[in-house]
């Protein structure tokens, strides 16, 4: 199992949680993160979401995140499965799984991938809710920019 | 020359498409394109300030030179997680 | 299932997962902890953990966890399961889940729930490595110690 | 009166027994329960400084009373995670 992909399976956490530390029986911390879609958003009641990327480049901007953190936390190991196309409500979105001799990396790792996926990569929710639908829109992606990757260093409490 | 003009999101809905197919002068860049997309389409130019760019599923800049075969994105803010 | 185990049993993320957000619709935030079995420690190659627990103490403990929480975060709701006994290498000892409408939540009180497990929660490694065998021993325990709390809730980037 | 004692960890691998039950006098503390289990197995000693107690399964002091039928353990530093 790749441990970066964009795609319009359902996202399986125990197995990319097995794929992530199954090489690393040296390493006791694995933190994770996942995002479900919530039933409401900004006061509106939400249906379900459907998720756009620009597939080619998504993948892009999650390696680079990935080689950042390896700079940043060079122990660590990180997986991150996004979905696509309709999502219900409940159903996951995103998948993050961080492995580390020190759960303080894998916390801050963790932490660091979801903001930097925020930041930019080519992912758009279209919102549909009862009476009608939006597309959301969130940071102008510029993985160019120090200042907005230093923001998510520091929410990640390096 | 020729270029693939790729549009997502709420961009691709102001467009009508995702993909478009379009000859521009050379030499030309993402800048270049994106002004005739804009005269073709002016509901698009609301997003100038705010979008990103690609070229071939990379990102670049607005003066960065764009060749024949290219593929040019446009891409409204981001909003994945 | 109960949000809240000291148990023999093997430990079930994705149950523990459901468990904690199945009733929260609301919430798109999980952020989750596993500690795993590590195959070293110290230099000493480590052939299994066997771990030890006051069991309605260190329920107890968990609950007194649960409500700091509560307080600090009243957004959250958390989920923890401990094992006890024999745990091979790669297997989880430890499984935490908490879910939130803000991720910073979600991440800040699991980081603070670990931390403040290895602080009050009666649970003790045996290690059985290569060559023989060691209890380990960390933190003394005491819940009042508001320094120790404190100190946790720091490291949690709260 | 009697009481029942729990050792756990490396504490009861000294002592050789997770439980003990020994009668005391009254009125006893948990110190006066501490102070006559080391004087019958001095290596325990060496865990009065670091351990924590407990009796009948909650967090208690060295100052606590203790009742005919109390639990009463005493617990090495914590290691669990």
């Amino acid at each position: 199992m790749s441990l970066l992909a964009v795609t319009p399976d359902p996202l399986d956490l125990p197995a990319l949680i097995r794929s992530v530390s199954g090489s690393r029986a040296g390493d006791g911390a694995v933190a994770s993160f996942v995002g479900l879609v919530r039933d409401h958003n900004q006061g509106r009641r939400v249906s379900f979401l459907d998720y756009e990327a620009y597939e080619p480049l998504a993948v892009r901007a999650l390696t680079r995140i990935v080689d950042e953190i390896a700079q940043a936390w060079p122990d660590t190991l990180v997986g991150v499965h996004h979905r696509t196309g309709r999502i219900e409500i409940g159903e996951a979105s995103v998948i993050i799984v961080v492995v580390s001799p020190h759960r303080a990396h894998a916390f801050a790792a963790c932490r660091y991938t979801i903001e930097r996926i925020k930041q930019i990569v080519p992912i758009w929710k279209h919102e549909h809710f009862e009476g009608g639908d939006v597309w959301l829109e969130g940071a102008t992606a510029d993985p160019d920019d120090e200042s907005a990757r230093q923001t998510a260093y520091r929410i990640a409490c390096a | 020359m020729r270029v693939t003009i790729r549009l997502f999101a709420r961009l691709r809905d102001l467009a009508g498409a995702g993909e478009l197919v379009r000859d521009v002068e050379g030499p030309a860049t993402v800048q270049s394109v994106w002004k005739g997309l804009v005269a073709e389409m002016p509901s698009l130019g609301e997003y100038e300030r705010t979008m990103s760019v690609a070229v071939n599923a990379d990102y670049s800049r607005m003066s960065a030179s764009v060749n024949d075969g290219d593929e040019v994105a446009f891409l409204p803010p981001v909003s994945g997680g």
